[in-house]
């Protein structure tokens, strides 16, 4: 990012912060596999119908995949996109890939950190030590090799990626864009320094002195806009708040799957009814039982 | 005392670590990351788990979920890496240890984990290899595993993609790469256990109930044969314990299919 | 209301910051330290400062103390910036103006806070430049100061040393040398201030018991003068007040030699 | 560092932590200013008449000061080393950069973190925007050019830095060496992460769980000792325990400034001495006071 965000409200409903990532944007998940997606921002960007979006991260899941099911994705350069064991590969990312409806630019977790840091320091390149010899550098020509001037090796050069948009959630944050999040923080702090602004959605918005006393991982002069969003990553989980959703997750991979009416109907119910008819079809004390014991908590992955 | 073949399996992959080692497994992976906390609780006590998405270190989970980043893992860390913090320990050569599988295996260890039939026309697009293509490059040393030999389709002869890096690419070996790590280690499959020698593949034991031209059928690869006893032993009670212990929910079961389930010992 | 020179030398260093800039001052620095904060609470609330060594944004300390890595200057800040993060956000022009200060400064505002008599074998050795020699390259503007424009010793033809990068130096301008930053805009000194033509200082205001011989007599560099009104209006009430408020134990004061210090307004 | 550090206690004696710093090593010094230096180890280090020593960091005062006046240092690659506006030049750095005893290879907080950096992610290169144009590229003639493959524009590449050991101090920490900063952590992160080693000093050394509530900042498998040294930054400060002791620094620069007999009795008194007799001289009341009232605090100063 060159430029803070200067302002102490930024608060915005989630049709506002659509309107900040237009359609062609390279865009930045925040949050990993089924973790503190930022889910409510993916559905407002399908009902805002964007398209050709550029994604950019590491390992993610729903959030991908949902976004290709409804045709807004044009290129995918992230380090994984599936299910893990549990629930496999992500279909709508998969069948895209395989009839060309979407440029798979896959990437490593290093390369894109790397990148991301060569954005954030100011740099114009940056080099990797890996990636030589195997099949990305010919998925990327974007890249270049660089001699190091010290031991004469020929290093893979990438270039700084400074996505036009961060979008990430956060358990708590202030009005002004102050966010805590709980470890793994994944990429969200490097996307927040690297991208040109971060839209948030936020579980609770919480006074200042709340997320000072949590602790402040996202500064907010780093955010644009932040939205109240209560289950805002459902279906992933939001510790400590609620966890995995592991059938509504079964129930859209089926629904992906199947394409057509079944997906249809999974828009139609989930995406495009809004979010207040979304939360409604939350089991709200299933998710959130995971704390009260172990016992509990195992069976919400039964 | 009778075991499952998936638990002999994730027995073999404890194995594979070194106590002190320092060991990391990436997402996708219940076998391994199971593995390593076995490794942990029976003959490498000394040993420090990085645990897969959560970058936590050392944690006690009560249970492994088959999601990779949850907050059940972090239980009882005293410390969780940043992303970045764990990726540069990887990429400087500080993490002795990764495990690492793939759709595809050749004979130097190369994996495809992002597409069958390669890119931009992929038969079978995979979920893609994490961060594996920079760091199999500089971590100490691999364990490679599949629990998909039988197929006939994983151990080829030439991957479709290279996504992470064995012993050898058509670019050249590890040295002329100019890679510190020091590559595959060990293959540990449903069939049996290979070692890699001048950096190729070369199988040493057979899990009991499997014979050499079962493997010789699944195998793409030029098959390099040097058995030897007591390589693979049976699980003890401890690590039959540890396994059923750190795995109540059976997450390793679900890298095997419903035929390799149903094997058991002796 | 009357008011000493480091009063409105404070001042006007505080004038050189827009309301709505991101601004940081680097250690060593009491006057710009002192500025800073009285922008901030006088004509640029909406500013953000980044607090010197301790790279807290926005505190609100009840004084300032002498040393510039303390706990006293974190009050109530609602973040403070990792040391990386704010040389990153320097790094990559995310910064609006940072104050610079030099043992010597030439005329295209670069400054030497290494050595006099330059290195290896220095007639004195200076602190350090901290880390100005970079960021001097890319942060959006910078004001320049120094409080010993008197001494003759100080605007110099040319540094013995260069430590952070003016408008030109001798291997090229900012344009050649592939640097973002717009370098100095403002030389504040207790005789007057000047701006920068053609990357070169431009003397606009003397303070009123300063004449143009004084500063003729003090300055090394080719001394371009065109002088004007209004540019350097007596500190308001308002300003004289945030500067006594923020700066109780007039660390400021310790920029000055004590002639200085004995000069009064009006 | 390329190897973690295992184990579960590391506590050692300051004589020990002396022991694993050979003269001749290249030193990283924790904390920055007057604020968190590792003065109990800077002191050991003096008593146990190290040499050559190569002190790498950003902005420092006594603790560099200190070891150059015992005759400790060879090359000293800071960034800063003074007592700014408030006590001025540090008196034996200056000395000894003006008669060539020690070694200046001055640095900046931006290079010194970028060669970190390029050690921690096992880069042998990384470049820099900055320097070119400066000085400091002459006196660094390990620098060279790099072009950027991207841009064609020569930037100045400089090599990895992975000091033989950081000396570190922090108020709390366990028998493993977790360690608790507040901020700011300066380079100690840093440091840290590229050293070979972190030899560590704490105020008090308390059960993991204290370290764990109060955050780990520095993990254990960093560290090979750790040493219970209360007051172990003095005279620098280290709160929330007790602040900067302004009496003692200006003793210390008059001193260092005087040299000959002068010095020589405040290396007998606060260092040959040892440290419990250096602690014994400690106004404890009066560095601790700062937390009474803004006004005890303002009294420190004056």
């Amino acid at each position: 990012m060159t430029g803070f965000h200067l302002g102490t409200d930024k608060r915005a409903t989630l049709d506002e912060a659509a309107a900040l990532v237009p359609s062609g944007a390279t865009v930045a998940l925040g949050g990993g596999l089924c973790a503190r997606l930022p889910m409510a921002l993916v559905r407002a960007l399908v009902r805002a119908d964007r398209n050709e979006l550029h994604v950019v991260g590491s390992a993610h899941s729903i959030d991908v995949d949902l976004l290709i099911a409804a045709g807004a994705v044009g290129v995918c350069e992230e380090s994984y996109v599936g299910f893990e064991q549990d629930l496999g590969l992500a279909p709508a990312y998969r069948r895209a890939a395989e009839t060309g409806a979407v440029a798979v630019r896959e990437s490593c977790c290093v390369t894109v950190l790397t990148q991301l840091r060569a954005a954030e320091m100011g740099l114009s390149f940056l080099p990797v030590r890996g990636v030589k010899g195997t099949d990305m550098e010919a998925l990327h020509p974007e890249y270049r090799r660089v001699r190091c001037p010290f031991t004469g090796d020929e290093l893979v050069a990438v270039p700084p990626l400074a996505p036009d948009v961060a979008l990430l959630h956060a358990p708590i944050g202030d009005a002004a864009g102050n966010l805590h999040l709980d470890q793994p923080y994944v990429l969200d702090e490097r996307f927040a320094h690297a991208s040109r602004m971060v839209v948030t959605t936020v579980d609770r918005l919480v006074p200042t002195s709340e997320v000072v006393a949590a602790g402040v991982t996202i500064p907010g002069h780093t955010v644009a806009a932040v939205v109240e969003a209560p289950f805002g990553a459902h279906p992933a989980s939001c510790y400590p708040g609620y966890a995995y959703d592991r059938p509504h997750l079964a129930g859209y991979i089926a629904a992906a799957a199947a394409g057509g009416s079944q997906l249809a109907s999974y828009l139609d119910r989930y995406v495009h009814a809004g979010e207040d008819a979304y939360r409604a079809e939350i089991d709200v004390a299933r998710l959130t039982s995971w704390s009260t014991c172990d016992t509990a908590w195992q069976e919400l992955f039964r | 005392m009778s075991w499952t073949l998936d638990e002999w399996f994730v027995v073999a992959l404890a194995r594979t670590i070194g106590d002190g080692e320092v060991v990391f497994h990436g997402f996708a992976s219940p076998c391994a990351q199971v593995a390593m906390h076995v490794a942990k609780r029976t003959h490498a006590p000394g040993s420090l788990l990085v645990e897969g998405a959560t970058y936590a270190v050392d944690p006690v989970p009560v249970f492994v979920p088959p999601t990779s980043n949850d907050l059940a893992l972090h239980r009882d860390a005293t410390y969780r890496m940043r992303f970045e913090e764990f990726f540069d320990a990887a990429c400087r050569g500080a993490i002795d240890r990764m495990f690492l599988s793939g759709g595809q295996i050749d004979g130097y260890g190369n994996t495809n984990v992002t597409a069958i039939g390669g890119l931009p026309h992929p038969k079978i697009k995979l979920g893609g290899g994490g961060g594996g293509c920079n760091i199999s490059a500089t971590i100490g040393a691999l364990t490679v595993w599949t629990t998909r030999h039988r197929s006939g389709r994983t151990l080829v002869r030439h991957v479709d993609f290279l996504t992470d890096i064995g012993h050898r690419t058509p670019e050249g070996d590890r040295a002329e790469l100019g890679y510190p790590g020091r590559g595959p280690e060990w293959l540990v499959t449903e069939l049996g256990l290979f070692d890699f020698v001048d950096g190729h593949a070369r199988l040493r034991v057979l899990f009991p109930d499997v014979t050499l031209a079962d493997v010789d059928a699944a195998t793409g690869f030029e098959l390099r044969v040097e058995l030897v006893d007591g390589l693979l032993p049976p699980p003890t009670a401890a690590e039959l314990e540890a396994v059923r212990a750190v795995d109540p929910l059976g997450v390793r079961r679900s890298e095997f299919g419903p035929d390799e389930l149903r094997r058991t010992f002796p």
